[in-house]
């Protein structure tokens, strides 16, 4: 079968040639990066760090530093974990943690999340303990923090489904008037966080059309981390990402997902744009799963180690170090200090999630509904009995 | 009140919700200035506005998805899917997350999300269009479906449903829509009259139980009527409710008759009555004097329309299982 | 809510500011015409009509002519019966002509067509005689035409679902090796027909994403009439729909889909395209419904009347009559043979409609499956026993 | 043969099936390279080639609505759905378009289209991981259903399957696919072994008749194995085949035993087992001594896996429900 980028050129009408050649240059990847792989601080014709107002800028930046490597020790102390049997598995978000912090901490408290399960970073810019997301992975619960509490939804698992719940969200928003009023204290969005490979199930393409038709206030933030489990992005789509926004109607923006400080900026921007009412927008953080799909799966067997080494020099964390170093922003005291709490942190999760309370067999009949059905009462009485049969011996 | 029909009786519920709570929204495919293809929302988007009453984009599981999102920051969206047929592309978003939220954040979230469904056939319609999906909604924890079979019932159920906490998937007999109507008391209120989730005893009878819901109500009544000719004393049970179901009266009445047959639209393999039978044979096993019979839509797709008379239940099936099951 | 384009330029960034443009830039519409309404020849620097080697090009057009007068006498007649009570429902093409025979005639017979419920003027290009699609809305059956015979597909209800079918089709055609061979014979290409409502379906957009991925041979056809019942094209996209295919990476086309001669040419492009290993091409045909949505749809209740009067001067029809007459194509021996065996194809509809065998309710047992079940044998045989009964006697 | 597993059974019952029919093609997420989440394609693009089996753009409903339209192309699908709870995207593809197409065709469009599905719980996964979704397809006319219990099993069903020009839904219980080892015979064929829409009694009984599919045949014969120690001769029948069912040993059975039980994992309500409960209650009415009972997977949405096994029907519960029927 042939490949489209190497058929021959179409004989018939000049405007097929012309959209090969706009589809050429939708290849082209336009990429927003504001710190370099080497820790360099580069400009962006468009965009640009701002720590936003009164805040101090190394301040910040050693408080994302911070994020990251607290959040990476999260997901290896998580990973750790499982191998020990604590968890029944866990989805790493190695090297992605400059998409989920940048765009983290973008957010005013009013904005709201919708998540997948791998956002753990953007948990922790929530203030949702860690130990939650242990929970879930773990299998005691389904994450169950309250997602009015700090504005973090739950974590979905079924592949863009809350995409459509983030537009909706967003549309509700509308409709109590904390969209485009200009004041910054009370303007609100949301943000949809969802992968690569989400980006071929209809419910986010419908979600796209109805954040479009309503000029929602969501930005989709899509971490482009090139794999779909063990089906890298050209499976899903032949051209950058971002672009797909274009032929809805909205912005698309392709930002380096493993810079912290572009990331923020974009999705700054990206969110201020749906505060101010001017609707929904496209972010691509182009990025690089660095570990396996789950701690279940084996990219031994669909990709090249030589990729990795690549990603490896790209490194989130890294770079945000270099950047402190190389301009005295930060010295040693700094990074011992960081790197305590992060002992502190994982030995919060070790003792926590082992100490995490066994949930009672009793209580998935009162978590169904929010008015109990007889049906269910009575189903949950005779299994109570049942129990009880044993306690007492009886059987 | 004057007399209504069906479509007018949601309408005026729907009305009715919508002046109650500011934070009730109808959404669907031509619900606003069309007002539905049924009319049931006939007028309420120029009364209420086009942030309240919104035509969708056309797809289903944007729909209900959107509506999950508007619930989460405390709306009460009430979707209509246009036909029965057309509900399947947001299934996934029905039972895959309305129907779990709750359960998935530990009672945190609740999801009062009204799904508006119009169901089952005799109207002529092509492909699609006549479909029975109640036991697919049944069948699936965390959501309760309902069904109603005559305006009144049409005008409280859908306020009801819209009041409640929990997603409510719900059933409209469209051959109904335009049929008989009925008054409305509107000294009633929500709380004085019958509560969402029961069923009803709507003919009292002595020797047979006769169970349905939806559009076959009317054919279970007019059954039992022409039974009655015949010197049989038919005990007729609209279920309203189909999950939860409210059998306490039915196993009573079938306690009291020893026979029962369940009558729908829906295809019999796996249909309500597969369950109904099932529980009744556990709860009144000394009592039944013949199996729980069934009525039922035939274990085809639903036919072209021309074969819809025939394929349908009818009076002449009921009364030919109600023979089966006396003559046992 | 405000609306995207009279909002205030965003501050934060010329990203958007020259996304905004570029979506504007998408919102003129470059229309492909060959054929103004007035009825002349107009050129287009990058389509034109060819009516293919060997053929005669005054007679092609004449052909079309014939196609959609009588395509239109399908429709009206068909509309007439619904009155009358034959048919359940109807729906009609009227003003869609164009649309459907330009594209219908540009098909090669090994081409294959996945239509709504709407193309009849495409099933009228494919030799299915009318008098099957009043069986389908008469409800007799549900077409129950052989899509093998004359490769057109069964008239699909569920909006957008048969756009995968025709994707899942086109990658047989490519395991076939009827792709690209550069064989005129051998190489085909589908055709995937849908509405401007349908491009909001999850299944269209899912049916772009694997068209481009396995650069499958298929022709989105969208007939842009402007309404999804009361629904206008706004409610579903805010920029040209032709659009969207860009952010999916293959070429869009926006043709005036009230003039044949264009639709043919950007058919014919397209479809050649497709054979030729390319893979897809969405194309738009813009034009209008000029009639109700259906025989029950009541389009005063949401739209103007004088919309309706604006697209009646862009009658397809009359363009291709006065096109013929100015240049002295075809007189009136012509025209009056066309309206002659139009109204011989009306009363062969009248009649034939009448006529349709009655279905046996029995038949629905033996269709479900290809090989039955004895479940379902024993319910056709307990269902047979019980009509008997009547006709016995015995109740 | 050498003993294999359910995961390799299967995947040497796929490697056959496609060597002897160049028509048969895999789809599905991650079926290629990695040989699926469950390796149950291994080994088979290397050696058929990414034209046959296809890895898919990550959508389910487009998997199912492109097998489609290569199934009237004339190919036979396979499409593999990662876990039961993703499968609902697909939903309205597979009960409107996969289940209606020959009927709509008038019979001339055959759909052999197989969607294999692994399903069940008890592997400590998350949500969507564990579900158990064959109700609402059963209750699907146009579609065939059938559930594999043992590697021999696996290895002819799916062969099977994929021959039968209608369209089945596979369902693997992927708690077994690396469990227990069988021994395949390669003396069979396709026709010698059992027919694909058939029941199969496992092992002999007379005191009561257990009936089980999937996952729960285990389960079955081991609470019937336990109830011998106390003396219980319970019959145990896999039901193999859901839609259609295949009943007729099953009314053979419990006309003896007087007693039957049937156990899945899925919801009780509206689960396989109302459908089998209502039919054996009206055909074996005389016979029964004790209502059909039914164990099954709790009204409520699967559960956190740290309490699966409470939530799962398991031998305990089994035996209670067998012993409830025999004291009743
Ligand atoms: C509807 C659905 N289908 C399949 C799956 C199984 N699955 C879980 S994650 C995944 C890949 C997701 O890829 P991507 O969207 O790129 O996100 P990433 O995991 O890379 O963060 C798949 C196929 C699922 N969860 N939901
Ligand atoms: C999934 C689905 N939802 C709803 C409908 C009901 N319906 C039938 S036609 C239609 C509008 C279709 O609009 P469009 O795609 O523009 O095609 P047109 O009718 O204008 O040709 C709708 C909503 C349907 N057939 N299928
Ligand atoms: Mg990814
Ligand atoms: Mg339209």
């Amino acid at each position: 079968m042939s490949d489209p980028t190497s058929a021959p050129a179409a004989e018939h009408g000049e405007a097929f040639a012309r959209h090969q050649a706009a589809i050429a240059d939708l290849k082209s990847a336009h990429l927003v990066q504001l710190l370099t792989p080497e820790g360099e601080r580069v400009e962006h014709p468009e965009f640009s760090f701002d720590a936003g107002e009164g805040a101090d800028e190394d301040e910040t930046i050693r408080g994302f530093y911070r994020d990251m490597v607290l959040t990476r020790r999260i997901d290896t102390e998580a990973t750790a974990l499982q191998r020990h049997g604590e968890l029944g598995i866990w989805a790493q978000l190695l090297g992605q943690e400059a998409a989920q912090i940048g765009s983290g901490r973008a957010l005013r408290p009013q904005d709201f999340v919708f998540p997948t399960y791998r956002e753990h970073g953007v948990a922790w810019c929530r203030d949702i303990d860690p130990l939650r997301l242990l929970g879930l992975f773990r299998g005691v619960d389904q994450g169950g923090w309250d997602p009015h509490d700090g504005n973090f939804g739950l974590y979905t698992i079924v592949i863009g489904a809350q995409t459509l719940h983030a537009t909706g969200y967003a549309m509700g928003m509308q409709r109590d008037g904390v969209v485009g009023t200009g004041d910054p204290e009370r303007d609100a969005a949301v943000v949809a966080y969802f992968g690569d490979g989400a980006s071929s199930q209809g419910d986010v393409n419908e979600a796209f059309i109805f954040a479009a038709s309503y000029n929602a206030p969501v930005v989709f933030f899509c971490q482009n981390n090139q794999w779909a489990i063990s089906e890298p992005i050209e499976r899903q789509s032949r051209i950058p990402l971002y672009q797909r926004a274009l032929g809805f109607g909205f912005p698309g923006v392709r930002v380096d997902g493993n810079d912290v400080l572009a990331t923020y900026a974009v999705a700054q921007a990206a969110l201020q744009r749906a505060r101010d009412g001017q609707g929904p927008t496209f972010v691509e953080a182009y990025t690089y799963r660095m570990g396996a799909h789950t701690t279940t799966d084996d990219p031994t067997r669909y990709r090249l180690s030589e990729d990795l080494e690549t990603w490896k020099l790209k490194d989130p964390i890294q770079r945000v170090k270099a950047y402190l170093v190389r301009n005295g922003l930060a010295g040693q005291d700094f990074f011992d200090e960081v790197d305590d709490e992060a002992e502190r942190l994982g030995e919060h999760l070790r003792e926590g999630c082992r100490a995490l309370p066994e949930p009672d067999p009793l209580s998935v009949f009162d978590l169904v509904y929010a008015e109990q059905t007889p049906e269910l009462a009575e189903q949950r009485a005779g299994y109570a009995a049942y129990l009880d049969s044993f306690e007492m011996g009886a059987v | 009140m004057a007399k209504v029909t069906l479509a007018k009786a949601l309408n005026a519920g729907l009305r009715k919700a919508m002046e109650d709570d500011p934070k009730v929204l109808l959404m669907g495919e031509d619900v606003g200035k069309l007002g539905g293809v049924f009319r049931v929302t006939d007028g309420l988007q120029k009364d209420f506005g086009e942030d309240r009453v919104i035509d969708s984009p056309l797809a289903e599981s944007g729909i209900v998805g959107t509506a999950v999102g508007l619930a989460i920051r405390g709306y009460r969206p009430v979707c209509e899917i246009q036909f029965d047929g057309f509900v399947y592309p947001a299934y996934d978003q029905i039972v895959s997350q309305v129907a779990k939220i709750h359960f998935r954040s530990l009672g945190k979230v609740k999801m009062p999300v009204v799904v508006r469904i119009p169901f089952g056939g005799g109207i002529g319609a092509v492909e699609h269009h006549s479909e029975s999906p109640e036991a697919q909604f049944a069948h699936t924890p965390g959501l309760k479906v309902v069904a109603c079979s005559n305006p009144v019932d049409g005008y409280w159920m859908i306020q009801q449903a819209i009041a409640c906490d929990d997603p409510v998937i719900f059933l409209e007999p469209k051959r109904q829509y335009h049929a008989d109507k009925a008054e409305l008391d509107d000294h009633q209120t929500l709380q004085s009259v019958q509560p969402l989730f029961t069923s009803r005893v709507v003919r009292a009878g002595t020797d047979l139980t006769l169970l349905a819901y939806g559009p076959m109500v009317k054919t279970a009544l007019a059954s039992a009527e022409a039974a009655a000719g015949e010197g049989r004393s038919i005990e007729v049970v609209d279920l309203r409710s189909l999950s939860p179901l409210d059998l306490g009266p039915v196993h009573e009445s079938v306690r009291k008759t020893g026979h029962a047959v369940v009558v729908h639209e829906a295809h019999v393999n796996l249909g309500m009555g597969a369950e109904v039978a099932a529980r009744i044979s556990e709860q009144c096993f000394y009592s039944l004097e013949a199996p729980v019979l069934r009525v039922g839509g035939f274990d085809t797709p639903y036919p072209p329309s021309r074969m819809e008379e025939q394929w349908l239940p009818d009076l002449d099936r009921v009364l030919d299982a109600v023979d089966r099951s006396l003559g046992f």
